[in-house]
């Protein structure tokens, strides 16, 4: 973590950059929160990159473009996927970005801690970067605790893309492997459910939807100045959780519009408050696109027309759905 | 209206402009019937319908939403369909993924020679949604009384 | 449907091959290095399988006189490539004959000088399972 | 005080369901949120928070008002019914009773909302008093006592036991509903348990959060005007996370739905966060992002306290602090400002 | 909220004997902001037409539903009629409840209530509507064509005899195209060169044609009427103005190792060259890959011979910007790489020859100066074999999935020039059929097996083997004798299959033309539309859209002209408004509409806005209305909603989706 800490001050003092965004200390030892700083000391003093820093910083740099100068921003592997989309959207300035690739050891979730009964979370010691990140040990209230690192992870890190950052301008620290599990293995799941199964698996997890919008809200892809469930334009300005219609209508179309454009980056099942699976949405569409129009991973590059926005002339005829049973 | 508690699926049929509302027009000129249950929506081009129409017409109360459009490689506006076309599988596949049944949705190619298959297709899929029944699993209470 | 239709689904099958897609131009026939010795030539294989005519097919000498050099195959226009519907022939044969159409001890005795090499490779590379 | 061996829990939760409907925390698919009890539910009392505050009980997250149908050119409209039957909300904890005493402010002063009364009159609190408190507690800042909530009844889990503690007027009336399945019970075990809790919430680490300078003695120019906020406020992804789990927040918003014959008028939780927020034909009060994170802290802890007696429209219960995506907070809010001199 | 009139047409009974209009008219007369409602016999009546003119001064209509026929049928009417009206025309729907209803429809009752559904629809859709306008653009009086062959230069003369500014940008040093390089043409056999070179002159000498040779289109800009196109006039390194084509400096070059382009290759030409002796203009260049003077420093031959000082070493590309009205493509094609074709040995044999380089050993200009002779050894043939369809008509990845449709004709006519020249040289095609359809087709190819006794044989070659004394052995096969044929041969010639000119691609790609997966240019309908690309104001002319031969590419080349010319004798274009629309406080910026447009109609500027207070330069969409035919892509394509189709809208849609749903 000096190492970043260091860098950063040298490209701040050599005025490469303006200003960084990294991560702040938080007040409970695991609620760290993104930040900007402009100075050494703030540096120094509030700096921190752990385990818990999962958030996918990508989406700041649509306003940190805006501004003057280049801003140092720490991306890991599966975010430099986003920020290459949003260079493809027009919605980010590469020149503006001085990015540094850190490396990655799978973040952490204290959701998932959490749900392991742990309770009265004071400090969890284990998850810097630097350490071997095996087995996190846990001060509560109620005694201390240790978990296993791997347990820790948030359900991405479990079905991770790759340690490989696909753009940035620097890598440091190094990366572990985690993935432990098939991609597609929950969606196969499900598509192997029958109808009424489905229905009612949804109908359950959507059901939790209180229509905060932190899925929308905290997504790379959904950068929409506005939101169409905010306007007026489809008649669909909605906030209410009324039935089970308006969710559904919400996460498919939220899923449909970032289809192809949504590179599996997982902060929308990070995020919610209920703990839905809202990932189980988009990497659907990405098991179809894949499927149906040859494998594509949005953020691999920043030039890729996407799946939705090119053809073949021999594409599958959406017969397809109700051939395949 | 009608008297009977006989099942009236409410089916809406998005067509393109230049093909398939055509060719509904020559199913009409010719006489093929269908079921009164059909109700054309007109659209420049198939790539027109946003699924948000899709979902917001079952949410509304509709049994059934069938998609016609040119033949690919006939699009008025050359490529129109084959967006169209993606973008229909996709939301198709979804829904299924959903456990919506299959069957609600349906896309077909109908170019404005084929006032028959346009027909054929129309009764097929009212057929179809009848065998399904009321969708219940898409739509909006508040839209049921 | 009728037997033979299932013999010629069984070749399309088999072979991967659509032969409504030949527009007989007779290719395979010119370059088949075995077409002397054939009775059924390469190019009527394709139409014997449009009509459904196994068993004439399966009767024929052409279908032991093919060198399986692939000639055909590589050089049709239309990926029709006969040469793999007259595999997909044989292996029709052989599986109705079952294992007691050949020994491999009796080999050695079919075999004879000018018997080409080639044959026998593509035999082997064909039919070892 | 009574008690009742916890075995029994599902025949007292029955017992209260025959006569009035009953909300408890359940379970559904991972996560604890109150809900109409049946046999079916998997009842959660160990968690200590319920993801949504219970506040929906009693101000749901969306309600219809009135229904308008349409008959030709003709227009007929039929206000939706108030509450008119006795619920039970079981399980609300210190900080989620303290929450309906500032919604109380809000929706039982003149004029009064009619909706918000009926169910506030129906609605019979049975309390929990919090035998785990958890990192994120602050409750006791607000002078919130964690080991003895108010409501209509008190209950208490210690060991294979509930203790039960009517209160007030609609406790004894439910208390005599389902007297069958509960004991007598002495204090002593009670008095223990709040003892520990005690000790507990004074270990929490936001235990001694000071709130000196908010409030209604705040400066409300110099807060209003601080220069914390522009930095505060940077990585706030303008969800309603915070404002939708909150027990206190209390802003709504009035829409239509369209039924095809009619229309529907509903009215549903709001957030503060959004930048269509309190949106009018004018335009927008609030333009930036920067204002309305002002505006939910400001609101929180001076402008409500200094329009009611001081009372603050934070219970300390933390949710907000759980679940924020980005890690901000009303606790990193009053920390900036003790540090950056309290302005 | 509008105030609509509901006019509901009887149609004779073709209506109202299914559907009770009375009924209809009578519930519909209840639906909100319906002001007025009414039936008739014949809406599209003069009277019928009247009781919408009175309706709208007597209840101040703002909009008008007309339940009736198509509106394929009757829209325009209606249109014109609400026009005169003092009414927007685009402030009128038609609910179709003939051929969508009565038509299709026995149940009185049914219909009925569906004619109703459908009269809802509509309204709701005119509660939304706005009135539109069509815009205006101005048209440029100018054409250009890419591509100085037949197709070309036949555009440009017919778009200039119509009076009209044309320049034609030609990448080789010479127009001429294909055409210059054919000895004779079917089926009437007159010496290519002899139709072709009038032309040329007449194209170069036209004061309205401007003719760019050795240039190559860079850039284009803009939109149907008002494109701006850079031209890129490559370096001749000889100057135009002081050149006097005397071609001394050809003679003296001492670079003289290059094969020749005109000449497929078959002899070689200086490095400072004019392609051919006909040339235009008949001025040379030089190829700086091949000159010594740019290669090592030394030589300057040329300029020291050169009595005129033409010759400059120093020029550099120049780029010319030109705007017009109107494009044609006319960039033709060239024949398919045989690489892949091992059977044939064209590679390995140099007696193995392609048509279109017998094309070239038939001229007198050619290679062996028209003599009949191997290219090997020189030796007079004894026998020519005639390979059809090399590489067309194939689906196996090597050739092309098309009939190329010239090669049976010149097949048939090269075997009959042999034969007529030399009677002692046996000829023998190998077909797979022969496709004559053209007047006075089949006659020639008739002509050629009864009458010069040309061989033709029912079956393909399979195999063409170099044998060591320098012959050719010839495998093939006879269908119709079900025989296997090997002969020897002298020479052979294939017909290669052609495809599209390798720089239309990125030509199609400037134009944002649509083209095919074979890369020829795709026409706006198949049918009706044969000569227009679907992006509007590009052309399309000779084989850049298909196969064709020079009689179809004339004519295709006229009809381009006509439409152009049809083009720039507008002075103004008034565009269909029915466009799209970006709302620009909701328009991300993000490009995807633009990536499905099929005009490229969507451009992208920085603007600042005014969002709500907050003042900011934005990258936001705008939909060029001349250009957007309003098919909705775009639309869809937006994850804001910030695009929207008029006439067409989000909330038209969805309304008509309520009302029928309701």
């Amino acid at each position: 973590m000096q190492r970043l800490i260091d860098r950063a001050k040298e490209l701040l003092a050599s005025g490469e950059v303006a200003r960084v965004l990294g991560w702040k200390k938080g007040d409970l030892g695991f609620n760290p929160e993104p930040s900007y700083f402009e100075t050494a000391e703030s540096l120094d003093n509030d700096f921190v990159y752990d385990g818990f820093c999962g958030a996918n910083l990508s989406k700041y740099m649509i306003e940190a473009s805006k501004k003057d100068g280049k801003t140092l921003v720490f991306l890991k592997p599966c975010d430099t996927y986003s920020f290459n989309q949003l260079i493809k959207e027009h919605r980010v300035d590469r020149e503006k970005a001085y990015i540094i690739g850190v490396g990655c050891k799978g973040k952490l979730d204290i959701e998932a801690i959490k749900a392991m009964g742990v309770k009265g979370i004071l400090e969890v010691s284990g998850a810097d970067i630097n350490s071997d990140c095996e087995t996190l040990t846990v001060k509560t209230l109620y005694g201390d605790k240790e978990v296993s690192y791997n347990d820790a992870m948030l359900e991405r890190c479990h079905v991770c893309k790759g340690k490989e950052h696909q753009i940035c301008d620097e890598v440091m620290l190094d990366s572990r492997d985690t993935k432990d599990a098939e991609r597609f293995a929950e969606i196969e799941k499900i598509e192997a459910m029958s109808p009424m199964e489905k229905f009612e698996f949804f109908k359950k997890e959507l059901s939790k939807c209180i229509r905060c919008n932190a899925c929308r809200n905290v997504c790379p892809a959904c950068s929409c100045r506005k939101c169409v469930f905010d306007s007026n334009k489809f008649d669909e300005a909605t906030k209410a959780n009324v039935d089970s219609f308006e969710e559904k209508m919400f996460h498919i179309i939220r899923a449909f519009h970032v289809a192809g454009r949504c590179t599996d980056c997982g902060e929308c099942s990070r995020v919610c408050p209920q703990g839905i699976p809202l990932h189980l949405f988009n990497r659907k569409f990405i098991k179809d696109i894949d499927t149906f129009y040859g494998e594509f991973q949005a953020g691999e590059d920043s030039e890729t027309k996407g799946p939705l926005t090119a053809f073949t002339f021999d594409d599958v005829e959406p017969s397809i759905v109700t051939e395949r049973g | 209206m009608s008297m009977n508690n006989e099942f009236k699926p409410k089916i809406v049929a998005f067509c393109c402009n230049w093909c398939s509302y055509a060719g509904a027009d020559l199913a009409g000129s010719s006489r093929l019937q269908y079921p009164a249950d059909v109700k054309i929506i007109r659209v420049p081009c198939s790539c027109r319908v946003n699924p948000m129409f899709i979902l917001r017409a079952f949410e509304k109360g509709a049994d059934g939403v069938i998609m016609c459009g040119c033949h690919p490689g006939d699009c008025h506006y050359s490529t129109g369909n084959y967006y169209a076309r993606r973008r229909m599988t996709l939301l198709f596949s979804m829904l299924e993924y959903l456990g919506i049944e299959n069957g609600r949705t349906r896309v077909e190619w109908v170019s404005a020679a084929e006032g028959v298959k346009f027909s054929t297709t129309m009764n097929e899929f009212v057929d179809k949604i009848r065998s399904l029944g009321e969708n219940v699993r898409l739509g909006d209470l508040r839209c049921k009384d | 449907m009728s037997h033979g239709a299932n013999k010629a689904d069984k070749i399309k099958e088999i072979s991967g091959v659509n032969p409504l897609k030949c527009m007989k131009c007779g290719k395979c026939s010119a370059t088949c290095p075995a077409f002397d010795e054939m009775d059924i030539k390469p190019h009527q294989f394709v139409s014997y399988v449009v009509n459904d005519d196994i068993e004439a097919l399966a009767s024929s000498k052409s279908l032991w006189k093919c060198l399986s050099c692939f000639a055909c195959i590589e050089r049709c226009p239309r990926s029709v490539q006969p040469g793999k519907l007259i595999d997909a022939a044989r292996q029709l044969v052989v599986r109705e004959k079952g294992a007691d159409y050949l020994k491999a001890d009796e080999i050695p005795e079919l075999l004879d000088e000018e018997l080409p090499q080639q044959l026998l490779v593509s035999a082997f590379r064909r039919y070892r399972r | 005080m009574y008690k009742i061996n916890k075995e029994n829990l599902s025949a007292l939760f029955s017992c209260i369901a025959d006569a009035n409907e009953l909300y408890v925390p359940c379970n559904i698919n991972g996560s604890v949120n109150f809900a109409a009890w049946d046999e079916e539910q998997l009842v959660d009392l160990d968690t200590l928070k319920t993801v949504k505050s219970p506040k929906d009980a009693f101000f749901p997250q969306s309600e219809t008002l009135y229904s308008c149908k349409r008959n030709g050119k003709k227009l007929s409209i039929t206000p939706e019914e108030l509450q008119n039957k006795d619920f039970v909300v079981f399980g609300m904890k210190a900080c989620d009773v303290r929450g309906l005493a500032v919604l109380d402010k809000v929706f039982l002063v003149d004029p009064v909302d009619s909706y918000y009364k009926a169910r506030r009159e129906h609605g019979i609190i049975v309390s929990l008093a919090c035998s785990q408190p958890e990192e994120a507690c602050f409750c006791n800042v607000f002078g919130i006592d964690a080991s003895q909530p108010e409501g209509d009844v008190v209950v208490y889990m210690i060991g294979d036991e509930m203790y039960w503690n009517a209160v007030t007027e609609k406790g004894e009336k439910l208390t005599k509903q389902v007297a069958s399945l509960l004991t007598d019970a002495d204090e002593a075990k009670v008095e223990a348990q709040k003892a520990s809790i005690k000790e507990i919430v004074s270990r929490l680490p936001y235990s001694s959060l000071s709130l000196e300078g908010w409030g209604k003695d705040a400066v409300l120019l110099d807060k209003f005007n601080s220069p914390i906020w522009e930095e505060l406020y940077k990585p706030c992804l303008a969800c309603g996370t915070c404002t939708f789990v909150c027990p206190t927040c209390q802003c709504y918003d009035i829409k239509d739905y369209n039924t095809g014959n009619g229309v529907q008028r509903y009215r549903c939780w709001d957030s503060c966060m959004y930048s269509d927020f309190t949106m009018m034909a004018h335009g927008n009060n609030r333009t930036s992002q920067m204002q309305r994170y002002r505006q939910r802290f400001m609101h929180k802890l001076v402008y409500f306290p200094q329009n009611n007696d001081g009372m603050y429209s934070c219970v300390g219960c933390g949710r907000c602090v759980d679940k924020c995506p980005i890690g901000l907070n009303i606790v990193k809010v009053i920390k900036a400002f003790e540090k950056g001199g309290n302005r | 909220m509008q105030r609509i009139g509901v006019f509901v047409c009887h149609c004779g009974s073709n209506i109202a004997a299914t559907v009770d209009v009375k009924k209809v008219v009578e519930i519909i007369s209840q639906e909100p902001s319906v002001v007025h409602c009414e039936d008739y016999q014949y809406m599209c009546s003069e009277a019928g037409q009247a009781k919408i003119l009175d309706a709208v001064k007597e209840k101040n209509l703002s909009g008008i539903v007309v339940c009736s026929c198509s509106p394929r049928m009757h829209e325009g009417t209606f249109r014109k009629a609400a026009e005169r009206a003092g009414l927007n025309p685009y402030m009128v729907e038609i609910a179709n409840i003939r051929e969508h209803c009565s038509w299709i429809h026995k149940d009185m009752e049914e219909a009925t209530e569906k004619a109703v559904i459908l009269a809802r629809a509509a309204i709701a859709k005119v509660n939304l509507n706005a009135p539109l306008f069509p815009g205006e653009s101005r048209v440029t009086k100018r054409a250009l064509v890419i591509g100085g062959g037949i197709a070309g230069i036949q555009t440009a003369l017919d778009i200039a005899d119509a009076g009209y500014e044309v320049d034609i940008v030609e990448k080789t040093p010479s127009i001429g195209g294909r055409m210059s390089q054919l000895d004779k043409t079917f089926p009437t056999l007159d010496c290519s060169a002899c139709i072709l070179t009038p032309k040329m002159v007449e194209a170069a000498a036209h004061e309205k044609i401007n003719i760019y040779t050795y240039s190559e289109v860079d850039k284009v800009t803009g939109f149907v009427g008002d494109f701006t196109v850079d031209i890129r006039k490559k370096a001749r390194s000889v100057d135009m103005d002081k050149c006097t084509g005397c071609g001394v400096c050809q003679e003296k070059c001492p670079s003289k190792k290059t094969p020749s382009e005109f000449n497929r290759g078959l002899n070689n030409r200086s490095a400072i060259y004019t392609p051919f002796a006909q040339a235009i203009p008949n001025v040379p260049v030089i190829d700086r890959d091949a000159c010594i003077k740019f290669k090592t420093g030394k030589c300057g031959l040329c300029e020291k011979v050169c009595q005129a000082g033409a010759i400059n070493y120093d020029q550099v590309d120049e780029i010319v910007t030109e705007k017009y009205g109107a494009i044609v493509v006319a960039t033709g094609f060239d024949t398919i790489k045989l690489d892949n074709y091992d059977e044939y040995a064209y590679n390995q044999s140099k007696d193995v020859i392609t048509s279109l380089e017998l094309e070239r050993v038939m001229n007198a200009a050619g290679p062996t100066k028209g003599h009949l002779e191997r290219l090997s050894d020189g030796k007079h043939p004894e026998h020519i074999v005639f390979v059809q369809c090399v590489g067309s008509r194939c689906n196996d990845n090597r050739g092309k999935s098309y009939c190329s449709k010239i090669c049976c004709m010149y097949t048939a006519k090269h075997a009959m020039l042999i034969r007529d020249k030399y009677p002692d040289v046996k000829v023998t095609v190998f077909y797979i059929d022969v496709r004559t359809p053209g007047k006075n087709f089949d006659e020639f190819y008739r002509r050629a097996v009864e009458e010069y006794g040309v061989n033709y044989i029912k079956g393909q070659v399979g195999k063409v083997a170099p044998q060591p004394d320098g012959s050719l052995l010839v495998q093939a096969s006879d269908l119709l004798d079900n025989k296997q044929i090997k002969m020897k041969a002298d020479m052979v010639v294939l017909a290669t299959a052609i495809e599209p000119e390798a720089s239309v691609r990125g030509i199609a790609t400037m134009l944002t033309a649509s083209i095919d997966t074979n890369n020829f240019l795709t026409e706006s309908h198949a049918k009706l539309r044969p000569v227009e690309s679907p992006t509007a104001g590009i052309f399309l002319s000779g084989v850049c859209q298909g196969p064709k031969d020079i009689p179809e590419t004339v004519a295709q080349a006229g009809a381009a002209a006509v439409k152009a010319i049809g083009l720039l004798a507008k002075d103004k274009l008034l565009t269909n408004p029915c466009t799209a629309k970006s709302d620009e406080l909701l328009c991300n910026g993000c490009s995807v509409c633009a990536n499905v447009c099929p005009y490229g109609a969507i451009s992208y500027e920085v603007v600042q806005v005014n969002d709500h207070g907050i003042r900011e330069d934005r990258r936001v969409a705008r939909v060029n209305n001349a250009l957007c035919q309003g098919c909705g892509a775009c639309t869809v394509a937006c994850p804001s909603g910030a695009m929207d189709l008029q006439g067409f809208s989000n909330r038209q849609i969805i309304a008509e989706v309520d009302a029928i749903c309701r």
